[in-house]
C-alpha cells in the first residue's frame, strides 16, 4: 500500500473527531424529533443531518475524500439512477389524472 | 395502408387520430426497412468474395448514413411534439365535464365487467365492500337515496351514440384492462385507483354489423365456431316457404342440414356482436373468457333501454 | 497461477481487484436499499394517515443501537488502520471489539422485535383502534391494556369479539408502517450477519494470512470494512427515516 | 503493467497444448476439473450446455402451447406426453386454462432468465470475454464457479415449482400484483428462483466489470477492445445496476404472500366476493415500476451481447474492420445509460398524464436513435468488404433484417398514442419476438457456429449448418410476423382459446394455425443443429487453432482449446485495434493484435 504509517497516524486522529461529530450529530437528531416539527421540517432536518453523517462516514471510514476515479465514477452513475429510482414511481402515484379511493 | 394494416373497424370520434399515427409511424417503418433492405441485398451480392477478393479497410466514405440518421431523429421528433403528445394531452388527459358526458363506473373483477349507471339523479350510491354478494356484485347500498335509481349491469355495457361517455374505472380484485378494440379505448382497470377515461361514439353497433356483413360458405353443413358467433342478415326460407332462419338470429346445429336442403350453400351473415369490451391484462385463468358486449345505439333506443331497466328495479 | 492486481493496485486504475469488486458490490447495494426506501416514500404519500415513528417504535433502544453501530465502524476502520501500522495485536482487539459491538446490535434489535410481537392492535368495525397489550383472549370478547397516553395509564377494556374487525399483533402485517420497518430492518440485520460472519472469520481462522500475505491480509481488512461501514451507512439513514419523522 | 514475469506458469513458454500442463492438473479430482471447476471456460461451458437445454425446455413448452392456440379445446395428439403432464393440468389431454397460463409464466421466465441471458453472457462472456482480453482467467474465478451454481440453484427451484400443489407461477413472466400475490404457491417458489438468478447476476456482473477493467493485458485500451468485450462490460452494469431493485420487489412480494403484509395490495380489494383480510395500503403500480426497473434494461441485456457477437462475425467475414468502431461504442454506452429511464414505456395505459408519458415516450424516442445508429454501422461494415457466406456469418447477416423488423415495430409501442390500440396485444408479442428469437436466438447461434472450433479444435458441419440456417430464418418468420397482423386487429395476448370467443379476433383467427406449424417446423428445423452440435463435438473436422483467420487475442495467441488453467503459453500484448484486417500493405489480410509489427 502506497501509504505509511506516519500518514496513518494522523488518519487515526480524524477517525476519532469524526467518530465524536457523528455521535453529537446522533444527539441532535433525536433532540431535533423531540421538537415536534412540521412533517416538512421535520424531514428537511432528519434528512440533512442523515446526509451529513453519511457524508462523513463514506468520505473518512470509506476513505472516499481521496479516492480513485473509477469509484467515483461508478458511484455518481448510481447516485443518478438512485434518484430516478426514488423520483419516478412517486411522480407518477401522484399524476393527477388518477384518484386513490 | 389502413387496409393492409388490418385494423379493425373504427367506430370512435378520436380513433382516426390514433389509426393515422399508426399508419403514417408505418410508412416511416417500410421506407427505411426498404431502403436498408435493398441496399442489404445490393452489398450481399456486389461484395460477395467471389466478386470482391479482396476488402477495402476503409469501405463507406459518404457521410450518408448520418443524414439517414438524423431524417429517422427529427421524423421521431415530428411524431411525438406533432402528433403524440398533443392527442394524448387531448385524447386521454383531458376530460368532458360530467354535466356533458353520460358517465359510467365501470368495475372489473375475476371474470366479469361491472357497468354502474347512476339512474335519473346523475348521482353514484354508495357502495361497501361488506354489501357486496352474488346479487350485488357491486356493493351497492339500495338503502341510501342516492342508490334507488342506479343501473347495475353485468357485461352489457349500452351507451348512445355520438355523446361523450365518460367512464370512472376501476377493479375489486387484480389488474384488468379495460379494452374496446372498435372503439379505440384501452386503460388498466387497477384496484384501489379510480380512472377517468372517455370517448365519443360515432358508429352504432348496428352500422357496424352492417359494414362487417360477409358472404360465408356452409357447403360442408357444419356450424363452424366462427359461424356459431354469427347471425343472419338476410331470411333463409326453405323450400315450402317456411323460414329456416329470420334476419338477426343466429344459427344452430339443426338449422344446416335444412339450408343445405333448400339449397343455400352460403350465407350473408354479419357477427352477433361486434363491438365487445375485451379484457386485455392477464388477470387469472377466466382472462380470456372475460368479455362484455357493447351495444351503442342512438339516444332514443338508449333511453328507451334506461327505462326498461329502471322498470326492472321497481319490481 | 496467480491473478494479475490480487495484491497490488493496477497502476492505470489505482485499485486492486476486490477493492474494485467491492465498490461495484456496493454499488448494487444502493440500488437495493433505493428500491425499499422509494418504496417508504410511495408508500407514505399514498396513505391517508402515517404514524409517527416514535409512536409506535422505541427510540432509546433505537438511539442506543445507532451509537452502537457507528462505534463499532470507528473501530473497524481503527483495526485496519493497526494493521497498516504493523500493529497485529491491536488489530485483534479491534476488530474485536467490532464483532462485539455487532453483536450487541443484533441483541438490541431481538429486543425491540419481540416488543412489536406482544402488542396488539384491535380495529373495530366502527372504525376506532385501540392499541396496547392483549390482557386475556376469550371465546367472545377479548381484554386490552391500553398503552400509557400522556403519562396516564387507562384502565383496561372489555371488547366483545362481534365489534372487533380486525385483531392482530404489531408484526410486519399490522399495517404498511409495520410492513416497511421490518422489511428494511430485517435485510438491514441480515447485512449485519452477513459482515458479522466475514468479520469473525477474519478474526479467527482467516487472520492466518497476516503471517504469508500481510498485503493481500490488510486489502481484506479494507474491503470489510467498506463493507460494515456500508451498513452503518444505511442504518444513518434507517434511523431518522423509520423512527424519528 | 507487466506482471507476466512475476508468477509462476505465466511467463514460461509450454512447447504444446500439453503434457507439461495436463500433469500440473492430473491429481485434480474429476469434480474439481468438471464440476466445480473455477476455470471460466468450464464454467461457459457449464452455462453454455445449461442454457441451451432450457432454451430447448421452453421452447417444448411453447409448442404444446401452440397446439391450444390452433385447436383451442382439442385433445393434444401426443398421448403420452399430455399424460406426463398429468391429468390435473391436462385432463383428456386437453389443456385447462390454469395450465396454460403456467406455461406462458415460465416460457417467459425461462427463455429470459435461464435461457438467453445465461447463454449470452454467462456461457459466451466467460468463455470468450476474458479470451479476448488476454486475462488468465476472471478476476474472481471463486465467484465465477458460485455465480453458475447459483443460476443452476434458481434454475433446479424453476423447474420445482412445476410440482407444487397448483403447479408452477402463472401470472406471467411480469407477475403483476394483486394477482401474483392471490396465486397459488408456485408463484412463492418462482419468486425464491428470481432470488437465485438475481443474485447469480450480481456476482457474475461484478467479476465481469472487475476483470475488463483490471486484467486487459498490456497495450489493450479500451479504445482497442473488441466490440465483444464493450458489449460485455455495458450488460454487466446494466445487470449490477437494474437487478437489485427487482430483488427488492421480489423480496416485497415474498413478505406479502408470506408475512401477510400488503406493499402491493391497496385497501378494500374483494376477491370472489370475499374482502380480503389484509390491512392494505399498498400499491399495485410500484411492482410494476420495480419490475420494468429491471426488465427494460434487462431487454438491453438479451440484444448487446448478441450485436457484440455480430460485430466480430461480420468484422471477420467480411474482412474489413467494423464501419463506425468508436462511434458503435459510444452507441452502447448512451444506450445502456438511457435504458434506466424508458422503462414506463410498458406501463403508458396504467394511468398516465401528459407530463410523465411523454418523458417516457420522449426517452423511447431517443433510445432508439443509438439502436439506429448501431445497425447502421454493422450495414456499412459491409460495404467494400470481401463477404464469406460462412454459417456463422450467415446467422449474423440474418440478424440484421430481423432486429429491424423487431427494433421497428417498437416504435409505435413507444409513442404512447399508437399504444394505446397496440398494447397488450400480440403486436407486443410480435414485437419482441423478433428482437429476441431472429435478432438474439440467431446471433447466438452465429455464435456457436463462430467460437465453436475454439471450444472444441474442430468445425461444426456446414450442410447440417446451412440446414439449419434456412430451417429457421424460414420458419421464425412464419412464427411472428402474423402475430402482427393479429395485433393490429386487436388480439389480446395471453388468450388461452387464442382469441376464439372474440368477434373482433375471427378475421386473423386462422393465422393461428399457420403460427403454430411454423413453430412446430421451427422445431424440426433445430435437429440439424443438436445432431451436428453433438456429432462435431467427436468427429467434425480438426481445425488449427485459428480457421477464420481472425485478428482478436482469442484466436491469434492461444490453442483451441485454450490451455486448461491460464489459457495462453505466453501471456500475449496488445500492439493494434480489434479488427486489423485487409490493411493496405500487409501480407496477409488480417494482422492479429498481438502481433508486433506489420510483416
Ligand atoms: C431484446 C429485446 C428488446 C429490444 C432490443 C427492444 C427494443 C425496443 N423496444 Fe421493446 N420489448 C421487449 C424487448 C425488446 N425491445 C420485450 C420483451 C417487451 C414486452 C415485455 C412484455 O410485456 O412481456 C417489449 C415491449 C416494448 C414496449 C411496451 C409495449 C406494450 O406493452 O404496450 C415498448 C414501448 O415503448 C417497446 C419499445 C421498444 C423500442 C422503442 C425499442 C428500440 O430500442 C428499438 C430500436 C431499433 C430500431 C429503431 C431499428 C432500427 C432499424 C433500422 C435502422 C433499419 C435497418 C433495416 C434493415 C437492416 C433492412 N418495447
Ligand atoms: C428471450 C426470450 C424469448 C424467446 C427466445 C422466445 C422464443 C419463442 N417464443 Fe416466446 N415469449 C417470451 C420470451 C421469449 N420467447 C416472453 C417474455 C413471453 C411473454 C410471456 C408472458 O406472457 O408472460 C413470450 C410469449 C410467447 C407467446 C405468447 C403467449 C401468449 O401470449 O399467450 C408465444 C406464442 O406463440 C411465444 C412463442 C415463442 C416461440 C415460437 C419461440 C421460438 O422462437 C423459440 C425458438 C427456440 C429455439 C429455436 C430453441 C433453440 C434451442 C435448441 C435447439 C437447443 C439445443 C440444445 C442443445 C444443443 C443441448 N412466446
Ligand atoms: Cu380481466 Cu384479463
Ligand atoms: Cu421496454
Amino acid at each position: 500500500m502506497e501509504m505509511q504509517a506516519e500518514e496513518v497516524k494522523k488518519h487515526v486522529k480524524v477517525y476519532i473527531m469524526v467518530f465524536v461529530v457523528l455521535l453529537f450529530l446522533t444527539i441532535v437528531t433525536v433532540a431535533v424529533s423531540y421538537l415536534h416539527l412540521s412533517v416538512g421540517v421535520g424531514i428537511a432536518v432528519a434528512l440533512l443531518i442523515a446526509s451529513i453523517k453519511a457524508t462523513l462516514v463514506g468520505g473518512y471510514f470509506m476513505h472516499l475524500i481521496s479516492e480513485k476515479k473509477l469509484i467515483y465514477a461508478t458511484l455518481i452513475l448510481t447516485v443518478v439512477f438512485f434518484i430516478v429510482l426514488m423520483v419516478i414511481p412517486v411522480s407518477h402515484a401522484l399524476d393527477p389524472i388518477r384518484y386513490n379511493h | 395502408m389502413k387496409d393492409w394494416l388490418y385494423l379493425p373497424i373504427d367506430g370512435s370520434a378520436h380513433g382516426a387520430q390514433i389509426d393515422n399515427m399508426i399508419v403514417v409511424i408505418h410508412w416511416l417503418m417500410l421506407a427505411l426497412f426498404a431502403g436498408w433492405g435493398l441496399y442489404f441485398i445490393y452489398v450481399l451480392v456486389r461484395f460477395r468474395k467471389s466478386n470482391n477478393p479482396v476488402a477495402d479497410s476503409v469501405g463507406v466514405r459518404s457521410h450518408f448514413s448520418k443524414y439517414v440518421e438524423i431524417a429517422v431523429a427529427v421524423f421521431e421528433a415530428i411524431l411525438l411534439i406533432g402528433f403524440s403528445i398533443p392527442i394524448w394531452s387531448t385524447i386521454v388527459s383531458a376530460f368532458p365535464a360530467e354535466k356533458d358526458a353520460v358517465v359510467i363506473r365501470v368495475v372489473a373483477e375475476q371474470f366479469a365487467w361491472n357497468f354502474h349507471y347512476p339512474g335519473a339523479d346523475g348521482v353514484f350510491g354508495p357502495t361497501a365492500i361488506h354489501l357486496v354478494s352474488s346479487d350485488n356484485p357491486l356493493g351497492l347500498d339500495r338503502d341510501d337515496p342516492s342508490a334507488k335509481d342506479d343501473i347495475a349491469t353485468i357485461n352489457q355495457l349500452n351507451l348512445p351514440i355520438g355523446k361523450p361517455i365518460l367512464f370512472y374505472l376501476t377493479s375489486k380484485d387484480v389488474i384488468h384492462s379495460f379494452s374496446l378494440p372498435l372503439y379505440r379505448v384501452k386503460q388498466d382497470a387497477i384496484p384501489g385507483q379510480k380512472i377517468p377515461i372517455w370517448f365519443t361514439p360515432v358508429k352504432s353497433t348496428r352500422a357496424i354489423q352492417e359494414e362487417l356483413t360477409e358472404e360465408m360458405s356452409i357447403a360442408d353443413g357444419k356450424l363452424s365456431p366462427r359461424l356459431s358467433l354469427m347471425i343472419s342478415m338476410r331470411d333463409y326460407p326453405a323450400k315450402d316457404g317456411s323460414a329456416i332462419i329470420k334476419k338477426g338470429d343466429s344459427f344452430s346445429e339443426e338449422m344446416m342440414p335444412l339450408l343445405l336442403q333448400a339449397g343455400i350453400t352460403s350465407v350473408t351473415v354479419a357477427p352477433a356482436t361486434p363491438t365487445e369490451v375485451a379484457c386485455a391484462q392477464l388477470c387469472g385463468l377466466g382472462h380470456f373468457r372475460m368479455r362484455g358486449f357493447v351495444t351503442v345505439q342512438t339516444s332514443e333506443e338508449f333511453n328507451a333501454w334506461l327505462a326498461e331497466q329502471a322498470s326492472f328495479l321497481t319490481q | 497461477m496467480q491473478i494479475p492486481y490480487n495484491e497490488t493496485a493496477r497502476p492505470d486504475t489505482g485499485l486492486f481487484n476486490a477493492k474494485l469488486g467491492l465498490w461495484l458490490f456496493l454499488a448494487s447495494e444502493v440500488m437495493l436499499f433505493g428500491a425499499l426506501f422509494s418504496t417508504y416514500v410511495l408508500l407514505r404519500v399514498g396513505a391517508p394517515v402515517w404514524p409517527h415513528g416514535y409512536t409506535i417504535l422505541n427510540v432509546p433502544l433505537a438511539t442506543l443501537n445507532t451509537v452502537v453501530l457507528i462505534s463499532s465502524s470507528v473501530t473497524m476502520v481503527m483495526s485496519w488502520a493497526s494493521l497498516m501500522m504493523k500493529n497485529f495485536g491491536k488489530f485483534r482487539l479491534y476488530l474485536g471489539l467490532t464483532i462485539l459491538m455487532g453483536m450487541a446490535f443484533l441483541v438490541v434489535k431481538t429486543f425491540e422485535y419481540k416488543a412489536k410481537f406482544v402488542h396488539y392492535g384491535v380495529t373495530l368495525h366502527d372504525g376506532t383502534e385501540i392499541v396496547g397489550h392483549l390482557e386475556e383472549e376469550a371465546e367472545d370478547h377479548v381484554v386490552m391494556l391500553p398503552d400509557m397516553k400522556d403519562g396516564v395509564q387507562p384502565s383496561p377494556v372489555h371488547i366483545g369479539r362481534a365489534q372487533i374487525k380486525r385483531l392482530t399483533n404489531f408484526g410486519p402485517w399490522y399495517s404498511t408502517f409495520l410492513a416497511i420497518y421490518f422489511t428494511l430492518t430485517g435485510l438491514h440485520v441480515l447485512h449485519v450477519i452477513g459482515g458479522l460472519v466475514v468479520n469473525i472469520y477474519l478474526w479467527g481462522p482467516g487472520a492466518k494470512m497476516w503471517k504469508t500475505e500481510p498485503t493481500r491480509f490488510t486489502n481484506r481488512i479494507e474491503v470489510a470494512g467498506l463493507y460494515w461501514h456500508f451498513v452503518d451507512l444505511v442504518w444513518i439513514f434507517l434511523f431518522p427515516v423509520l423512527y424519528l419523522l | 503493467m507487466d506482471h507476466s514475469s512475476s508468477h509462476g506458469g505465466v511467463g514460461t513458454t509450454h512447447k504444446t497444448h500439453g503434457a507439461h500442463h495436463e500433469a500440473d492438473h492430473l491429481h485434480q479430482s474429476f469434480w474439481r476439473k468438471y464440476v466445480f471447476s473455477t476455470d471460466h471456460k468450464v464454467i461457459g461451458i457449464q452455462y453454455g450446455i445449461t442454457s441451451l437445454l432450457f432454451l430447448l425446455f421452453g421452447f417444448s413448452i411453447m409448442m404444446i402451447m401452440r397446439w391450444q392456440l390452433a385447436y383451442p379445446g382439442q385433445e393434444f395428439p401426443i398421448k403420452w406426453l399430455a399424460h406426463l403432464m398429468g391429468q390435473d393440468n391436462m385432463p383428456d389431454g386437453i389443456m385447462l386454462p390454469e395450465y396454460y397460463n403456467q406455461l406462458g409464466a415460465m416460457h417467459g421466465t425461462i427463455m429470459v432468465f435461464l435461457g438467453v441471458v445465461p447463454l449470452a453472457v454467462g456461457a459466451f462472456g466467460n468463455y470468450v470475454m476474458p479470451l479476448q482480453i488476454g486475462a488468465i482467467d476472471m478476476a474472481f474465478p471463486k465467484l465465477n464457479m458460485m455465480s453458475y451454481w447459483v443460476y443452476f440453484c434458481g434454475g433446479v427451484t424453476m423447474l420445482w415449482s412445476f410440482f407444487v400443489p397448483g403447479g408452477a407461477a402463472n401470472s406471467g413472466w411480469t407477475s403483476y400484483a394483486p394477482l401474483s400475490v392471490i396465486a397459488t404457491t408456485g408463484q412463492t417458489i418462482w419468486l425464491l428462483g428470481m432470488v437465485f438468478l438475481i443474485t447469480s447476476s450480481l456476482l457474475g456482473s461484478v467479476n465481469f466489470i472487475v476483470t475488463i477493467i483490471q486484467l486487459r493485458v498490456k497495450g489493450l485500451t479500451f479504445m482497442r477492445l473488441p466490440f465483444f468485450v464493450w458489449t460485455q462490460f455495458v450488460t454487466s452494469f446494466l445487470l449490477l445496476l437494474a437487478f437489485p431493485p427487482l430483488e427488492a420487489a421480489g423480496v416485497l412480494q415474498l413478505m406479502d404472500r408470506i408475512a401477510g403484509t400488503s406493499f402491493f395490495l391497496p385497501s378494500g380489494l374483494v376477491v370472489s366476493g370475499q374482502a380480503l383480510g389484509v390491512s392494505g395500503g399498498g400499491s399495485p403500480l410500484l411492482w410494476q415500476h420495480l419490475f420494468w426497473f429491471l426488465a427494460h434494461p434487462e431487454v438491453y441485456v438479451l440484444i448487446l451481447p448478441a450485436m457484440g457477437i455480430i460485430g466480430e462475425v461480420i468484422a471477420n467475414n467480411t474482412r474489413k474492420p467494423l464501419w463506425g468502431y468508436k462511434s458503435m461504442i459510444y452507441s452502447i454506452i448512451f444506450l445502456g445509460f438511457m435504458s434506466f429511464i424508458v422503462w414506463a414505456h410498458h406501463m403508458f395505459l396504467t394511468g398516465m398524464g401528459t407530463a410523465i408519458s411523454s418523458f417516457f415516450q420522449t426517452t423511447t424516442m431517443i433510445i432508439s436513435i443509438p439502436s439506429v445508429i448501431i445497425l447502421t454501422a454493422l450495414l456499412l461494415s459491409l460495404w467494400g468488404g470481401s463477404i464469406r457466406y460462412t454459417t456463422p456469418m450467415l446467422f449474423a447477416l440474418s440478424f440484421l433484417p430481423m432486429f429491424a423488423i423487431g427494433g421497428l415495430t417498437g416504435l409505435p409501442l413507444g409513442l404512447n398514442v399508437s399504444d394505446i390500440h397496440l398494447h397488450d396485444t400480440y403486436y407486443v408479442i410480435g414485437h419482441f419476438h423478433y428482437v429476441v428469437a431472429p435478432g438474439t436466438l440467431m446471433a447466438l447461434f452465429a455464435g456457436i457456429y463462430y467460437w465453436f472450433p475454439k471450444v472444441t479444435g474442430r468445425k461444426m458441419n456446414d450442410i447440417l449448418g446451412r440446414l439449419h440456417f434456412w430451417g429457421s430464418i424460414v420458419f421464425m418468420n412464419g412464427v411472428f410476423m402474423p402475430m402482427f397482423i393479429q395485433g393490429l386487429a386487436g388480439v389480446s395476448r395471453r388468450l388461452y382459446d387464442g382469441g376464439e370467443q372474440y368477434a373482433h379476433a375471427q378475421s386473423v383467427l386462422h393465422w393461428n394455425e399457420f403460427t403454430s406449424i411454423s413453430a412446430w417446423c421451427l422445431g424440426l428445423a433445430q435437429i440439424p443443429f443438436i445432431v451436428n452440435f453433438f456429432w462435431s463435438m467427436k468427429k467434425g473436422q480438426k481445425v488449427n487453432s485459428n480457421p477464420w483467420e481472425a485478428t482478436t487475442l482469442e484466436w491469434a495467441a492461444t490453442t483451441s482449446p485454450p490451455l486448461a488453467h491460464g489459457n495462453f503459453e505466453k501471456i500475449p500484448e496488445v500492439y493494434r485495434g480489434p479488427y486489423e484486417y485487409s490493411t493496405r500493405g500487409a501480407k496477409k489480410d488480417y494482422t492479429p493484435q498481438n502481433q508486433a509489427s506489420e510483416a
